[in-house]
């Protein structure tokens, strides 16, 4: 970490388990990361990798009587040990510190109850604000995620608002409280491409006017590009590799990370027709993990050693980029900090 | 709104139509005359009554005049066995019926749902544990077990070790059950219904509670309970807040499709308790053969199936603002 | 008249045993207690189901309308199987032979005041009332009942065909049988001399009732009863409970007199308020149950005056070996009374059948034999408690003609499977052989089924074969009716307490498909039959009725006997209690206390 | 499987549709009676020759997917026509239908819900093979383990149930099932949408792998630009219903013209971290196809909207070399590739 601020937010060793019917399972496995003031994190991986679950830890919005917490994970926000803190001291946090959006706005929303009341709940709970005062900062919020007619908008139901105007509501949800950190769950994943573009640029907006901390969680390698500036990526429950983002995208170390960003069909036509590069195989199953490497049936440099022993998550000759691998992949000579030669195809 | 609730009486109509039609086509499926009168009647006996009660002509006659006098609700037919009409027998029985089956639904449902809300925020710990099993307990236990030891243990044992009368074994003739609103007095209903009302709620909450827990349950898990958390609401602004409300949806459901069932249903708790309620009367009237009470009391009985299938509709417009709209 | 033993009234047991469920009673009463005395009673099932005498049939219509009605004549309290007169002054008495009876109605007797009267006051009986009453049983009101009368009086079947069954009957149309010799006194003149027209004049069916109010209430006078009994109607709400309260009017009836009862109803303290004008308790509340417990529960709670012990609850009241009250009840001053009911339960023999009837030595050892295998007590202990009462001959206990103790000099009553061989042997059919499987009819219900199991296996015992044949109740009659049945299962229960309903019953006239169902044809039988028949009580009758029994215990033409036994629970605070169901008119000699109720 | 030669005996294209029309009814009032209709298609025409794959984009809501299914007739178009193999088949009855309906099979984009669950693969694919008589029956159980092997799954796939699988696997048996009665059209109703990224790129490799070993004719429907742009030929944009623009894939970032086109090149975050520059936004959301604005259906959203885009809907113009485009803003602009 280089960064000289203090982080607002430091995971240590976080591994979150779950209880099921063939007995239980981890889910998160010793993830560690940072979040400095005002940064945007992405965590990026395919499902089951233990994105989702990462961010609900933090919030501590994982079911008690089926998961735990294991009692060497630290989440520190500011000087709090969230991991294992009493509930009274996470309702305190929760929407107030912390907020939080999540994948699918039209579920995500109490279907039953007005969006305005939805709102104000947050501010109920955390501000001394009365009904006048509350109802003022609402429809500012709402102004603000670019709703328009917030004074109607108001008093109406989720279902009679469309998917892009749900996750703004629930966007000046989150941040109605000035929250330090916004954890995004896969916030965009639900909606359309125009729609997406919409709620990116305003989450970028809003980041530079509130300096919002965010946690970015998303399967879309082009969401990360445009909007974070740290990357961790996840595989089966471990965190694999962890840089900036152009570190991530150009000099990938991770082959899963290097494979995961070969196998987008790329823009342009030039591509038209060829085969991608497509990552062989499934993720493990979280019940039969391989005893070295999670990547490794499906790892093209794989090696016996990789079969033997698990990789450490640690940087191999770039400070700051540490990668989970024994034979990370060379970092790739650039040309103004862009690499000059694709990524074989094997 | 209105036209909503137009449009489910227009659309039940024709139901309530063809619920009478095959009623009345089922109950004269073996002569009800000859049931009636039994085996020695004579032929000439038998024609004098089916004549006397319309039963020669066409069926589709009967049905036009019956579905008439339902509308006009003339239900000046006398009963064959005690000669009342079944209008009278009709407002006689409907005020004790209600008098058990309203206070036990309301009750019942209270009590269920709480305890179902204490089950269900205590998933799969100890109190749900527990709760769930006793459920369990409950709802194997035969409704005539707890009619009769609710009987024994809530009304003749105060009475005979304890020299208290609070609950009465039975209505006994002291009781002016000639005024049908009798039983609706509060005195009167503490002492005469309570019990049967008890033993009712206690009968129904098992199985209630785990549909109930069930229900909240699976409201749980839904994203927006998380949504609510994330913005730190408390667990109980969670429980009594968000998830009631969307929980009321299928528990108005059970609740009306209910009703019916337990006004049919309360046949044991009217025999033991000699309450003189619908299910009681219908079910005299089935022993007697009394053809009109039977038909009078089912085309009744099925209106009510009808209304409380309307009011469940109504209700859940209220409660969910998607089906006010669409 | 003949319809009363043309009726088929033959019943299974097990229906009999139903039918004649009693209940006890229970209520709070919601009227303050301690100025009135009420009584609270029970009614089994859903009680009466018309309260007009001449349409009414069941027990409980008579035991509804024997506290509004009275007829000529009445059981006597301290002797039920007794009469005395209660409209008439007198016992009737009788002229040519027993062919005309003349009556002498009782002065002071006056209807319930009721507003169908002129100024709402009710008028004292007249010899026509009793016209009109036995004539409505000859209309269609009364087709129910027509069978106690139809034959017996001279010109009312007549009456009955030429305007009584129309839709208005002309009730002022005389009939030659009813002659009015004042408004007090009259006659009434028989088609033939029988003296159980006596017994006719106490059924509730033959009630005298207002004319006035029949007219006045038309189709609702079956809830409006207008009579001359000690209580008045206050509420009647059909299958749930009948409210009476006492008539201000009513005549001078008074308690027995000591003497008139017998020794051991003395020492129970039975006389104690002799001669007291009845009926002392103010109102009666009949309760109508239908499932036992609530029953139960509410006498135990001494909210009932007393019940019928139900028969799942028997074993916790009585002791069945010494029969005695379980102490939980005799502590809390809880009394027994037992009653045996005029029963004949028997298994009967087609006379005419060629393998089991006939009348010759071989058939009769025949029938005797079986008669000499059959263990009655074995069914009295797993059909009744062992609280049946078994008896010979056909004549229940309490009559004249039941043997002292109820054996008879001659008996071929079981077990005795000795001498049942020996006598099988003397019918040629030495240890069952070359005798066929007798076929025997009965019911389809569970009890019927292990009785019948029961008596196979007895008659397996001497080598006779019982082939059962389980059959519907109108499937039975009918097989009965047609001489079909070789041996069947059915029980009598006497219309009226006098041995000679039950001689009847062998009267060669009535074969099948009259009540005669063993088709039992003896000219000297018959010829005694139509001797006793207008004889009043005599010692001469008593002798005969005992020859007739023993001619029929030889010739065997059923198996027998049992009478059932009634048991009842009386609570303390119902005092003069003599529970009895030979009539219903005896709740007036009732009285409670209500400092022995629990407060 | 054999490969099969493209059949070219038909001069013409080997799907056709003109100006097809799918409206649904809507339902209210107290008589429940149909208050209006959803324009979901409202007068597509396109047509796609032997083994090509033609791409159809939009967002959710657009009718891209009803358009699919009215085309194989799993739904009954309002107006218009589709000619497959030259033959009308819009009209034709259900037995008539039959021959048709072997010849043109579709993908779903859920692949889990679209596979009855209580039947294993091998049933599945059974079902479809043995009705439309496809091998000899004897041949049935190795033509079934060959065709799980080509879609690259192991032969001892056939005896599981579709849960056993995972979500990549499932999709490659659903288009294993499209392909058991060897058909001469798919429709791939957004195939790859509900699989990571990973997986998706597995499925994609294999369809065109299929694709060029069977010579398949495709409608490929995705709301992903990217996705389209890497597998088809030629892309119809659909727009509340209505086909906006059509052209080849070969250069669709230079030869994009519709408004719309544009929006959902440029809505697309490119992975690039270095070249972050600010997505294409479009105000506001998709009207309600229930209600829809008169004139051109984008007029609400269009950067480029004037005031004749509110009254008039522009007709979609051919600007040479198979490009049509509906705007009037780019009336007069030359086609880049004429």
């Amino acid at each position: 970490m280089t960064n000289s601020t203090p982080p607002i937010l430091s995971v240590r060793n976080l591994t979150t388990s779950f209880r099921t019917e063939r007995g239980w399972i981890t889910a998160v496995d010793d993830v560690s990361f940072d979040l400095a003031p005002g940064e945007t994190l992405g965590i990026v991986g395919e499902s089951g990798c233990g994105k989702t679950v990462t961010s609900k830890s933090v919030m501590r919005l994982l079911p008690e009587h089926l998961s735990r917490i294991d009692a060497r994970s630290r989440i520190f926000f500011r000087e709090t040990n969230l991991a294992h803190a009493p509930e009274k001291v996470m309702r305190t946090i929760r929407g107030k510190r912390i907020a939080m959006i999540f994948q699918e706005p039209m579920t995500s929303l109490n279907p039953v109850f007005r969006i305005g009341w939805q709102i104000e709940e947050a501010l109920r709970y955390h501000t001394e604000l009365n009904s006048h005062e509350r109802r003022d900062r609402i429809v500012e919020m709402l102004r603000l995620v670019e709703i328009p007619n917030p004074e109607k908008r108001i008093d109406e139901y989720p279902h009679q608002l469309s998917g892009g105007m749900r996750q703004r509501v629930m966007i000046a949800m989150a941040l109605c409280c000035e929250p330090d950190v916004l954890i995004a769950d896969e916030p965009t994943t639900a909606l359309d491409v125009t729609i997406q573009a919409q709620i990116l640029a305003l989450m970028n907006q809003l980041k530079e006017k509130l300096g919002t901390a965010i946690i970015l969680i998303t399967h879309n390698l082009g969401v990360v590009a445009q909007v974070c500036d740290r990357v961790m990526v996840m595989y089966a429950g471990r965190a694999v590799e962890s840089a900036s983002v152009a570190e991530i995208f150009h000099h990938p170390r991770h082959p899963y990370t290097s494979a995961l960003l070969a196998s987008i069909p790329k823009a342009g036509g030039k591509h038209k027709g060829q085969r991608l590069h497509a990552i062989p195989g499934i993720v493990p199953s979280l019940f039969e993990l391989p005893k070295g490497c999670r990547f490794q049936d499906r790892c093209d440099y794989k090696q016996q050693r990789c079969v033997d022993e698990e990789p450490d998550l640690i940087p191999h000759d770039i400070e700051d980029h540490p990668v989970r691998c024994h034979f990370p992949l060379p970092a790739k000579p650039t040309v103004n900090g862009r690499p000059i030669r694709p990524h074989p195809v094997p | 709104m209105w036209a909503y609730i137009l449009r489910k009486l227009l659309y039940n109509i024709p139901v309530y139509l063809g619920i009478i039609l095959v009623m009345m086509l089922a109950l004269r499926v073996s002569d009800p005359v000859a049931a009636y009168l039994g085996k020695n009647a004579t032929q000439q006996e038998i024609n004098v009554k089916r004549t006397e009660m319309g039963l020669d002509r066409p069926f589709i006659v009967q049905y036009a005049t019956f579905v008439g006098q339902i509308v006009t609700f003339d239900f000046s037919e006398q009963g064959w066995n005690n000669k009342t009409s079944v209008g009278k027998q009709l407002a006689s029985s409907i005020p004790p019926s209600l008098a058990i089956t309203v206070p036990s639904l309301v009750t019942s449902a209270l009590i269920s749902m709480t305890v179902a809300l204490i089950a269900a925020f205590y998933r799969g710990r100890f109190p749900d544990k527990f709760l769930m099993f006793i459920s369990v307990l409950g709802m194997s236990i035969s409704f005539l077990v707890y009619v009769i030891l609710g009987q024994y243990w809530g009304a003749f044992l105060p009475q005979q070790r304890l020299n208290t009368d609070v609950f009465a074994v039975a209505v006994s003739a002291g009781a002016d059950v000639s005024d049908p609103w009798f039983f609706l007095r509060p005195n009167k209903w503490v002492y005469y219904c309570m019990l049967p009302v008890i033993i009712n709620v206690i009968v129904t909450m098992g199985y209630d509670t785990r549909y109930y827990r069930a229900v909240m349950v699976e409201e749980t898990n839904r994203d927006y309970i998380v949504t609510a958390r994330a913005k730190g609401a408390t667990r109980r602004k969670i429980m009594f807040v968000h998830m009631l409300k969307n929980a009321m949806i299928p528990i108005i459901t059970h609740l009306m499709i209910t009703l019916p069932f337990l006004i049919a249903g309360s046949v044991v708790l009217e025999m033991y308790f000699l309450i003189p309620g619908m299910g009681r009367t219908l079910i005299n009237a089935i022993v007697n053969k009394d053809f009109p009470v039977i038909q009078g009391f089912t085309a009744v009985l099925a209106a009510i199936f009808i209304v409380s299938n309307i009011l469940t509709d109504v209700l859940y417009a209220l409660v969910d603002p998607r089906v006010r709209l669409s | 008249m003949m319809g009363v033993l043309k009726r088929t009234a033959m019943r299974t047991i097990a229906a009999t045993s139903l039918a004649l469920g009693s209940a006890a009673h229970g209520a709070v009463a919601d009227i303050g207690q301690g100025a009135l005395k009420v009584l609270q009673v029970p009614m089994r099932t859903d009680g009466p189901k018309s309260l007009d005498p001449a349409a009414g049939s069941t027990v409980y219509d008579n035991m509804a309308c024997c506290q509004f009605y009275e007829t000529l004549l009445e059981n006597k309290y301290a002797d039920p199987l007794d009469m005395e007169p209660r409209l008439l002054a007198e016992i009737p008495t009788t002229d040519d032979g027993g062919l005309t009876w003349n009556f002498k109605l009782k002065p002071g007797v006056r209807f319930h005041d009721d507003p169908c009267f002129p100024g709402g006051r009710g008028r004292a009986i007249r010899s026509d009332d009793v016209f009109y009453s036995i004539k409505r049983l000859a209309t269609r009101a009364g087709a129910k009942n027509w069978w106690l009368l139809e034959g017996a009086i001279v010109g009312l079947d007549a009456w009955r065909d030429s305007t009584g069954m129309t839709d208005s009957p002309d009730f002022d149309a005389p009939v030659a049988g009813f002659i009015k010799r004042s408004d007090a006194e009259f006659q009434i003149r028989l088609t033939e001399p029988v003296y159980r027209f006596m017994y006719v004049l106490s059924m509730f069916q033959t009630s005298v009732v207002a004319r006035e109010a029949v007219e006045t209430y038309g189709k609702n006078f079956f809830q409006h009863p207008v009579g001359t009994g000690p209580f008045i109607l206050d509420t009647w709400v059909p299958q749930q409970s009948l409210t009476a309260n006492r008539n201000p009017n009513y005549h001078e009836v008074r308690y027995p007199a000591r003497d008139e009862w017998s020794r051991e109803d003395q020492r129970m303290r039975l006389h104690r308020p002799a001669g007291q004008l009845v009926p002392f308790v103010d109102r009666i509340e009949f309760t109508m149950y239908v499932p036992d417990q609530p029953l139960w529960l509410d006498f135990g709670a001494g909210k009932l005056g007393y019940i019928m012990v139900p028969a799942p609850m028997f074993d916790l009241a009585i002791n069945r070996r010494t029969n005695e009250l379980n102490s939980e009840f005799a502590d809390r001053g809880v009394t027994h009374q037992s009653d045996l009911l005029l029963d004949f339960i028997f298994r009967g023999f087609n006379m005419e059948d060629p393998l089991v009837g006939g009348y010759s030595s071989e058939k009769k050892a025949l029938r005797q034999a079986i008669s000499l295998a059959v263990d009655w007590q074995e069914f009295n202990e797993s059909n009744y408690m062992g609280q049946a009462y078994i008896y010979d001959g056909p004549i229940p206990p309490g009559l004249d003609g039941h043997p002292e103790g109820g054996r008879a000099p001659l008996t071929y009553r079981g077990p005795n499977l000795a001498l049942a061989a020996e006598k099988l042997a003397e019918a040629g059919y030495p240890g069952g052989q070359g005798l066929d499987p007798i076929k025997y009819f009965t019911d389809q219900s569970d009890e019927s089924r292990k009785m019948t199991e029961t008596f196979k296996k007895q008659m397996a015992r001497i080598g006779v074969t019982i082939d059962p044949q389980y059959v519907d109740f109108s499937t039975l009659i009918d097989n009965v009716n047609n001489k079909r049945a070789p041996m069947f299962a059915f029980a009598w229960s006497s219309d009226y307490p006098d041995g000679e309903n039950n001689l009847a019953l062998f009267y060669g006239p009535y074969e099948s498909p009259g009540s005669n169902h063993y088709n039992y044809k003896r000219a000297e039988y018959d010829r005694m039959y139509e001797q006793i028949r207008t004889m009043p009580p005599s010692d001469e009758r008593t002798a005969i009725y005992e020859t007739m029994r023993d001619m029929l215990i030889e010739d065997t033409p059923y198996l027998g006997s049992m009478a059932r036994t009634r048991h009842y629970l009386i609570a303390p605070w119902m005092l003069n209690t003599r529970v009895t169901e030979r009539y219903w008119g005896w709740f007036k000699y009732v009285d409670v206390d209500d400092s022995k109720r629990p407060s | 499987m054999t490969t099969r030669p493209v059949t070219s005996n038909s001069d013409g294209p080997l799907l056709e549709v003109r100006d097809l029309v799918k409206h649904f009814p809507v339902r209210g009032g107290v008589l429940n009676r149909v208050v209006g209709k959803v324009h979901a298609v409202n007068g597509v025409s396109l047509y796609v020759n032997h083994g090509e794959t033609l791409g159809v984009v939009g967002e959710s809501g657009c009718g891209k997917s009803t358009l699919g299914k009215v085309i194989i007739r799993l739904l009954e178009p309002t107006a218009g026509e589709v000619r497959f193999e030259g033959r009308v088949i819009t009209g034709l009855s259900h037995a008539e239908m039959m021959a048709f309906r072997r010849k043109m099979q579709i993908i779903f984009q859920d692949p889990y819900s679209s596979l009855n669950p209580r039947m294993t693969v091998r049933a599945l694919l059974r079902e479809g093979v043995l009705f439309h008589d496809i091998v000899p029956r004897s041949e049935v159980n190795s033509y079934i383990e060959s065709l799980i092997q080509t879609v690259g799954l192991r032969a001892d796939a056939a005896d599981k149930y579709p849960h056993e699988f995972s979500g990549g696997q499932r999709q490659r048996i659903g288009i294993a099932r499209a392909l058991s009665v060897k058909p001469h059209f798919i429709v791939a109703d957004e195939p790859v949408s509900a699989l990571d990224v990973s997986i998706q790129a597995q499925v994609l490799n294999l369809m065109m792998d299929l694709k060029e070993r069977l010579g398949l004719t495709m409608l490929f429907i995705s709301h992903d630009l990217k996705v389209i742009e890497h597998f088809c030929d030629r892309v119809l944009v659909m727009y509340l219903g209505h086909a906006v623009e059509k052209l080849s894939c070969d250069n669709l970032h230079a030869e994009a013209k519709h408004p719309y086109t544009k929006a959902l090149l440029g809505a697309n975050p490119i992975d690039d971290p270095d070249d972050r520059r600010p997505l294409t936004v479009l105000k506001g959301d998709v009207p309600s196809p229930f209600n829809p604005p008169s004139g051109c259906p984008f007029q609400t959203r269009c950067p480029l909207v004037m005031d004749r885009c509110r009254v008039e809907m522009p007709p979609l113009e051919d600007r040479g070399g198979g490009h049509r485009v509906a705007c009037w803003a780019v009336e007069g602009e030359p086609s880049a590739s004429s």
